[in-house]
This record gives C-alpha cells, structure tokens and sequence, in this order.
C-alpha cells in the first residue's frame, strides 16, 4: 500500500484538517465530533442541508458544503458511515430555526445512524427531515437485497436541494424536491482496479489484466458481475444502456448527463468517455441539456467511472444553475 | 465473568471482549473485504477500544450502566451497520436487566433475548439473511433452554457460543439478502459473514470469562 | 494496459470530442490541426493568450481556456509537444489585433515547436511573443541539462496573465508580467506509481511497493532519485524544502501553496499533504494567502503529487482573484 | 535510390525508411521510455507514415521538393523534439540541393553536411551529449571523407550509415545534457539515444536503398 498519508488511523482527521486550511473562507471544520460546516451557518431561517457518510469519496460530501449546496457534512471513517453524534452535532450547529434535511445515501449502516441522529436531533427540538438516495441501477431493488445503493445522483441531489433552500425554500418543498430528484435520477458504473482502504492495507479485490467489475458501488466493493474489459466503445454503453432503460428515460426527454472518475482515471478518459455517452444519448432522441464531468464521487484512487442520468424540467435546471460556492463545485459567485 | 454477571464481571468481561477483537482485528477486515466493504474489524476494534477507555474512566454503578456505558460508546464510535446493531443490542440488554445487581441466568437469557429483538427492531433481518442474527438467533434459543432446565451462567453462555459459532458457520453457504453483501447477489455465497464472525467471538469471550 | 480508451492512436481527438461536447459555451474545438479555443474568440484588441504542450496532462491546458484565462490551448499527442502548425492556428483563430502571448513549458520539443510557430506568425503578420516556464527545482539549471523543466506554476501563470490580459493589460504589459511570475515561482514533484502512455501500452518504469520517484516532470519519466517511500510527514517536506530554499522564499514571505495531484491519488490525500505543507510553511513564517488544492496538471493516472509555490504581493493577488471561466478553474463568473 | 539520388529515388528512399521506422517503433518506444517519455518510436511512425500519403498524392519534381515535403510533414505531423529536428535537417538538406535533378556524391554530402547544421542550429547539441547529433556528426564526415575520394553514391551512404551506427553505439555509456534524458542525470549512461538509433535507421536504409 502506497498513500501520501502517516496513519491510517488518522486519515480522516489529518485529511480535514487540511481542507480546513485549503478551505479557511468556506469552511469551518470540527474535529470530535468530526463535522464540517460551512463558515456562515447557521443561516438563520434557512433549512439546514446536511449529508455525510464513509469518508474516501471525496470531494463528496465535504467538498460540497458552502454556500448554494450542503450547511454540513459528517465524514465518517475510510468507507464507514458517521456515527449518530457526528449528524447530531452537524445539526446542532447549523440549525437556523427552519428544520434540517438529512440527505442520507442508502446503505444500511448510513440509513441507521441517520436515523438515530434523528431521532436525538427531535429530541433536541430540532425539526428534521431524511431522505434516502437509491440511483445504482446495478442493484436491484428487492426484498433479496438492501436495497439500492446511493451513488453519483447524491451529487446532483445535494446541488439541487441546496439551491432551492438557499432561495429559502422551506423544509416541505426541500423535501418534495428531493423526493422528485431521487424519482428520476439513475447511476451505474464501472472499476477497472480496485482500490485500498488505508487501515486494511491491501486491494479490496484483484483484478486480472483483462478483467473489469461492472455494476460496482463506492465502496471499493466488487460489481455485480466480472467482465472481460473492452473498448470505451462498450464500456459506455454497458452503463448507459441500463441507466435509459431502468426509469426509462425516453426520446425527447431532457437530461442532465453526469460523467463521474472513481478517483484514479485521469480526466482524459472520462471526457472520453463522455464523447461516448452524448452520441449514445442523440441517436436514442435524449437530450442534454447539463452536464458535469470529473470526480465528484470517487473510491479513494480506484480506476473506474460511473454515468448519471438526471431527468430534467425547468425547475431542475434553474436550480441547478443557480449559484453555488463550495471547494469543489462553484460558479455564478 | 469470573465474579459471575456482576456489575464488575460485565465490565471484566467486555475488557476481554476488547482484547480478543483487537487479536480478529486483520481477521474480520479480510472476512468484511471478501464480501463488504473492508471495515468491520477496524470498526470493532476503535469502538471497543473506546469502551475500555470509558469503562477505565467512569464507575459505572450497575450491570444495566456497564451495558449503556457500552451502548453509548459503540454508537457514537464504530459507525457503520455494526454500530447502531452492536449498539441497539447493548441498549436493550441494559433494558432488560432494570436494576438487578447481578444476572442469575433467567435475566441473562432474557437480556440476550432483548439484545436480539433490537438487532431485528433496527436491521430487520431473518435467519438465512446472512447477517450477525444467524449467529444471535441461535445462541438467544441455546442459552434460554439452558436457563429453563437450571443451567448456571457459564453454561448458559457456553452453550449460547457454541450456537452462535454454527449458526456464524451456517452463513457460509447462504446468499446475502442484508447489508453490503446482498450487492453482491450469488458472488455472497461461500463466504463467512463477518458480522455473525463477531458475534461468535463476543459470546466465547463472555463464555470464557464466565467460567 | 486498461484505459477507458479505443485506439491509442485516436484519444486526444476522441477526448477532445467529448470536452467540446461537456462544455458547448466555454469551447469551440477543431481537430486538424487540434487547437481548444474559447467560444467567444478572437477578442477585440486583447492580447492572444495562448499555451499548449502533450496532451495526458489534464485539465491543463483545455481546460483552462475561457474568460479570465488561456485563448487557445494546443493539445500535441500524449506527452508529445503539438506541432507548429497547430500553434500557428491558435494564433490566427484568436488574433484580436493585439498580438499573442505564448506561454511555453520548457521542453525541448515544446522551445522548438512553438519557435517555429512564433516564426511563421510574424510572416502572418502578428506580433507574438513567448515566455518559457522553468520552474521544476528538481532539475539543475546548468549547461549539461536541458534547462528546468515547466511544471506546476504553469497553471499559476496562465491564470494571472489570462487575468491581465482580459482586464486589456498590452503586449508588452503581458510579457513583463508572466517573466515576473516566472521568477517567483517553484515547484517539486514525486511519484508514487508509473503512468502507462496509451500508444506504448506498458508503465515508464515499475517501482517497488517501498520505493518513489522524487523529482519527477509531468511526462511519466522517473524522477532524479529512487528512493524509500516515507509517511506524509517526510514526503512533504522532501518537496517543500528544496523549493523554500531554492528561490528562496523567506519569512515574511507571502504566497500561493499549490498542492497538485499527478492524476491517480486522491483528493483525500491531497487535502492531507496540503495540510502538513500549511503547517511546515507556518512554521517558517512564510504566509500562505491563497490556495489550490487537486489534480491540475497531471501525468495521467500517476500517484503522486507536486507542490508549487508563487511568491504574492498585492497585484498578482488581484489578479489572482480575478474572476476567471473555464472547464477546470472558475470563480467570479 | 535504385534509381540513384534522382526524386525517384529519394521519394523511394523515403517509403522504405517509413516501412523500417515502423518496423522499429516498438524499439523506439522502448528506448525513449528507458531515458524519456516513450514516444520516439510513435511520434517517428506517425511522421513517416504522414510523409507516404503525401508522396503517393502529390508528384514533388525534384529531389529538393522531395526533400521539402519530407521537412513539411514532419515538422506538421511528429511534434515533439524530433519533429522539428528533422524538419530542420530535410529543410536545410533541400535548400543545400538547390535545383539539382539528381545528387552525385558531392551534393549528397553537401545535403548531409546540410542537415546537420540545421539539428545544430535548432538543438544546440554538441557530440557527446548524447542525442541524434551523437550520429550525425560522425556520419557526415564519413560521407564527406568517401566523396572527396570518388566515392559513388551507395558507398557514401553506406560509410555514413556504418558511422551512424557506431555513433549511436557511442550514446550507451554517455550522460546527457540535451533533451528529456538529461533530466535523468547520472540515470541516463547505460542506455542507447533513441534519436541517435532512429538517425542509424534512416541512413542505414538509405544505403539500402542505394544499392
Ligand atoms: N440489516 C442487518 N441486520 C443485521 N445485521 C446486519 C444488517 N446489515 C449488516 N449487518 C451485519 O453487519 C455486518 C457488517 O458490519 P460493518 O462492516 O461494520 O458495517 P458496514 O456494512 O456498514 O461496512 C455484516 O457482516 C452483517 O453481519
Ligand atoms: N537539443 C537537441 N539536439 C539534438 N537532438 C535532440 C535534442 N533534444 C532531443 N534530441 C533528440 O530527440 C530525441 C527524442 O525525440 P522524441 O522522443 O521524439 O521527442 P521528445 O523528447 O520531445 O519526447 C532524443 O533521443 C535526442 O536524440
Ligand atoms: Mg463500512
Ligand atoms: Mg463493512
Ligand atoms: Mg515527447
Ligand atoms: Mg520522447
């Protein structure tokens, strides 16, 4: 294992601490329990917007917390979800008297201790809200399975749920809102080499020089199926034609196409691959009318992309237009 | 245990516990990496680490206070799935003993029989999902038909680890329905579910330090 | 070898049709000869800012054409300077009346690309001028070298001149100003993993789980010592050092820390190294006044890292914090 | 040049070092990644196969618009140090020529003599810096030293090509001060100059082509 870090049981606090100093403007991070907030909050009558789980996907979800996007993100440990105090504390701190939006990604553990944080933010006096983010086309959603799991659609989501609370949207619209968003949203992706969580110290799994895992999540975890690796020419359809064909996204619909690195696949790739991905979406009459390209939710360096596809109306698109100042996604401030 | 389910037998033996999933450690991440994510023997390991801080630095006064002193600390250390699990099942063990000053084994069968509801309560998982409930499931019905015919707390928890161990043993072949391995679909099966792992080595501890 | 590619002989172009398709306002792309050039040019009499080199080094440099930045960028084949001929359609494309400024990377084949094209736009009848970078003080400046290679403070220097430029700075103004940018900059990078050049299908070199390359260019060459990996804490100033010591930058001093990734090593890592740089900077009691942290200027999916620093006063800060629009650096737009 | 140094013979001369550069481009590459970035063999392949389309379209109609289509090409199409090094030397080779329908051994030596200033000129390499002029200085002497003393055409080229090779041989043990190698400092002796071995290339088959 070779990682620009000095322990493994302090990959997560040591990281923080520098984006606190990449960040001084933005940000203001805490450390016990470890929450990062934005510098401004909290943002009195304003719905809080918090997120978080396993840390390793960055810029997800700290790099998003700023001005137009999240209040708060709880980075739990490499991979593993934030413990109840983390979300409670992140709640506690960004409250601005208008209710908080827990933007939870569907994973057992993440899904329990939002759940928990919850229920002692009521406590609290806190009015909160969760919704749970399910877009992996790879998994399907039945009573054999946890369910599916929250992937690349959780960055568009926190965008667009942060703009409408930043215009003062209140907790019933934020949510409905989210609600829309998860309905028509819809991710799959790929690896091409594993990746090596920092306290395990070898590769989550091998892959042969030839092989690839098809349908995996963020976690490092292998796909669903183990495939022979081809050309960009089929790698992209073989995400892309389950993702039109899950919701289904039809002709003349209107889109926002986001193409996604896992973190070790150079940017060269990806627009290649989202070359791809256009032309597959015009001869199928899909339109798109956005689109966000780089690693935006990421397997610490694993080789790999994923595609999103988000549905998109008027409303969609001016939220996702709007304004947004955060370490990783800015324009318009 | 060696004092039996005292309040400082509970204590004694969660140090135990402490020190044996820190020996699983590496054990638990290769089981958790084959068919998770990597994380659960680095997960037990800082929450139970913690608790033997927390137990060196608080008095906890009763069984039911050493219970919530460990509920409290997994939940706000191990994060994951096995922390609200692990977490919940200390929380309703803690509710099930009141204020006794010590478990005869009646009140222990029934405080692992709680302790297992609030796994189900919260991961609504069955037997055959592949998860740490075929390891507790077994051990609940194992120790409470030892405390029915009179067994003493050894021998309810011997026999509740003995269960525990085949029921963690019976996930090997069985495809995952819950958690991160049910991603996996039929890739799950062969494979030894980490977090019914786990809970056969709590119960062996809590068995060896009874005896 | 396994890139989301199809043919090692077609990336640059098929990536370029997918940047041209990811950012339809920012970018008009042509492919023969290749040259990325803003949507909005030529300019009316403002200076041509135009910078190129091998393409594999993404975001730069197409994706730092656009308002506040470069005109044009001319992406060579991978680790290949691009040739005259795309320079000089640069230089046509974005003429605005008030000449063009080329910012050279110190190369061989770039000096002697971009020469020529500067030759064969003055028999077009545009006044053009170069500046080389030669901020890599990994290498020795001295006879029996090529000279300091151009490394990380290039992305320094095409926001600030890009930024002058689009404020009307002349010609000459232009110049003056990236020759004093040049001055002030320097840079150091290692390796921690190869980087496999499509067309040639195997790593530069293979390392040792235990071993690093420290003082790399960009290009997926070893760097000038192998040595043992160590814990964050010494990589960081096994780059710092040398470049404090080598301007030198001193206490008092205040400047840009640019923590850059060379492609394959995550942000999470990044943030980490940066935040250990702030420190070690602190320390000497140089004042770190402005930030970049993440993968600008990369060697494909290398793991590794560089750092960079800029010696600020008031005006390179203002022209800093000019607002700028591009695919990979935005902010006041 | 089986016709001889007629533009026949050169645009012959120049399909055949196509065909070798592209026999040889692994090795190029292979040379290049040992001490640079990997891509002579590539960028020297793409230049050569560019250069045959252009022949088999247009009818250059003379040796010097032989050779100037030969400078255009590469200088448009191989990028990198080599492109416009020899560039430089087919431009300088086609001015040396002037109007000449066919190059006898004096001219051809001019042409060569030619080239090599122009690699100078551009690149600012001595000998012993290991690069492509660590070929091209002995080889041009060589040539010159079998024309003054009547030397035909093939033997010119074949004294040039024998003198290139041992040049590009001389490169092994040499640490270089030009180009992307001489960031490797002491790293770089122990290795052949790709640029040296693609000169060796080109006027070993030359010579072929002569015969
Ligand atoms: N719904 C559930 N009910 C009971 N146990 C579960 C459930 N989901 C997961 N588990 C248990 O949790 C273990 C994984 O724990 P851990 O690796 O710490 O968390 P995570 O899966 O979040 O990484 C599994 O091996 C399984 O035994
Ligand atoms: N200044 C120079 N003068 C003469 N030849 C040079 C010079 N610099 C580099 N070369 C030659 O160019 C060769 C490398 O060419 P190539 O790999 O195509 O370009 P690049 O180094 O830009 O990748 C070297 O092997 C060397 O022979
Ligand atoms: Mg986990
Ligand atoms: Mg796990
Ligand atoms: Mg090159
Ligand atoms: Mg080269």
């Amino acid at each position: 294992m070779k990682k620009i870090i000095n322990d493994p049981a302090t990959v997560v606090a040591d990281a923080l601490r520098g984006m606190a100093a990449a960040h001084p403007d933005l940000l203001d991070v805490q450390y016990d329990p470890a929450v990062v907030v934005r510098a401004d909050a909290p943002v009195s009558r304003k719905v809080a917007v918090i997120s978080g789980g396993g840390s390793g996907h960055e810029p997800l979800h700290g790099g998003f917390v700023g001005r137009g996007m999240l209040d708060a993100a709880c980075p739990g440990a490499v991979f593993t979800s934030p413990t109840p105090d983390q979300v409670r504390a992140a709640i506690a701190r960004t409250d601005g008297g208008a209710g908080a939006l827990l933007i939870v990604k569907n994973y057992t553990g993440d899904v329990l201790n939002f759940e928990t944080a919850a229920e002692l933010a009521a406590v609290d006096g806190v009015e909160v809200r969760s919704v749970v983010i399910d877009d992996d086309v790879a998994v399907k959603d039945s009573l054999y399975t946890a369910g599916r799991r929250g992937v690349g659609g959780t960055v568009l989501l926190e965008k667009i749920v942060g703009a409408a609370a930043e215009r003062g949207v209140d907790l019933d619209g934020c949510e409905a809102l989210a609600r829309k968003v998860i309905g028509q949203v819809r991710s799959m992706g790929l690896a091409l080499s594993a990746c090596t969580v920092p306290h395990a110290g070898e590769p989550s799994f091998t892959l042969a020089d030839d092989e690839m895992e098809l349908g995996i999540g963020i976690h490092g975890e292998p796909g669903r199926q183990r495939v022979p690796v081809g050309p960009a020419s089929e790698l992209v359809p073989a995400l892309l034609d389950p993702i039109v064909e899950d919701l289904p996204f039809a002709e003349g619909d209107r889109v926002l196409l986001f193409t996604n690195g896992m973190g070790g696949t150079p940017l060269i790739e990806l627009y290649l691959a989202h070359g791809i991905a256009e032309r597959l979406l015009a001869e199928r009459g899909i339109v798109v009318e956005r689109r966000l390209v780089g690693p935006y939710i990421t397997s610490l360096e694993m080789q790999g992309m994923s595609l999103t596809l988000l549905k998109l109306d008027d409303e969609l698109i001016d939220l996702w237009d709007a304004p947004v100042h955060t370490p990783a996604l800015r324009w318009g401030l | 245990m060696a004092a039996g389910c005292t309040t400082e037998g509970l204590a004694d033996a969660l140090r135990a516990a402490a020190r044996v999933i820190s020996e699983h450690r590496d054990e638990l991440i290769r089981l958790d990496r084959a068919i998770g994510d990597g994380d659960h023997g680095e997960n037990m390991n800082r929450g139970f680490t913690a608790m033997v801080s927390k137990l060196d630095t608080s008095e906890p006064a009763s069984p039911a206070a050493v219970l919530k002193l460990a509920a409290s600390t997994l939940i706000s250390t191990v994060g994951g799935a096995a922390g609200p699990l692990y977490g919940t099942a200390f929380l309703r063990a803690a509710a099930a003993v009141g204020d006794a000053a010590e478990l005869d084994p009646p009140l222990l069968a029934k405080a692992l029989q709680a302790a297992l509801e609030g796994v189900v309560a919260r991961g609504k998982a069955a037997v055959g999902d592949k998860t740490m409930v075929d390891a507790l499931t077994p051990a609940v019905a194992a120790a409470e038909s030892v405390a029915v015919t009179g067994g003493d707390v050894a021998s309810v928890l011997a026999a509740a680890a003995e269960a525990a161990e085949q029921g963690a043993e019976s996930t090997v072949p069985l495809v995952a329905r819950k958690g991160r391995a049910s991603y996996l679909g039929e890739r799950s099966a062969g494979h030894l579910d980490p977090g019914a792992r786990s809970t056969a080595l709590l119960l062996r501890t809590f068995a060896g330090s009874a005896r």
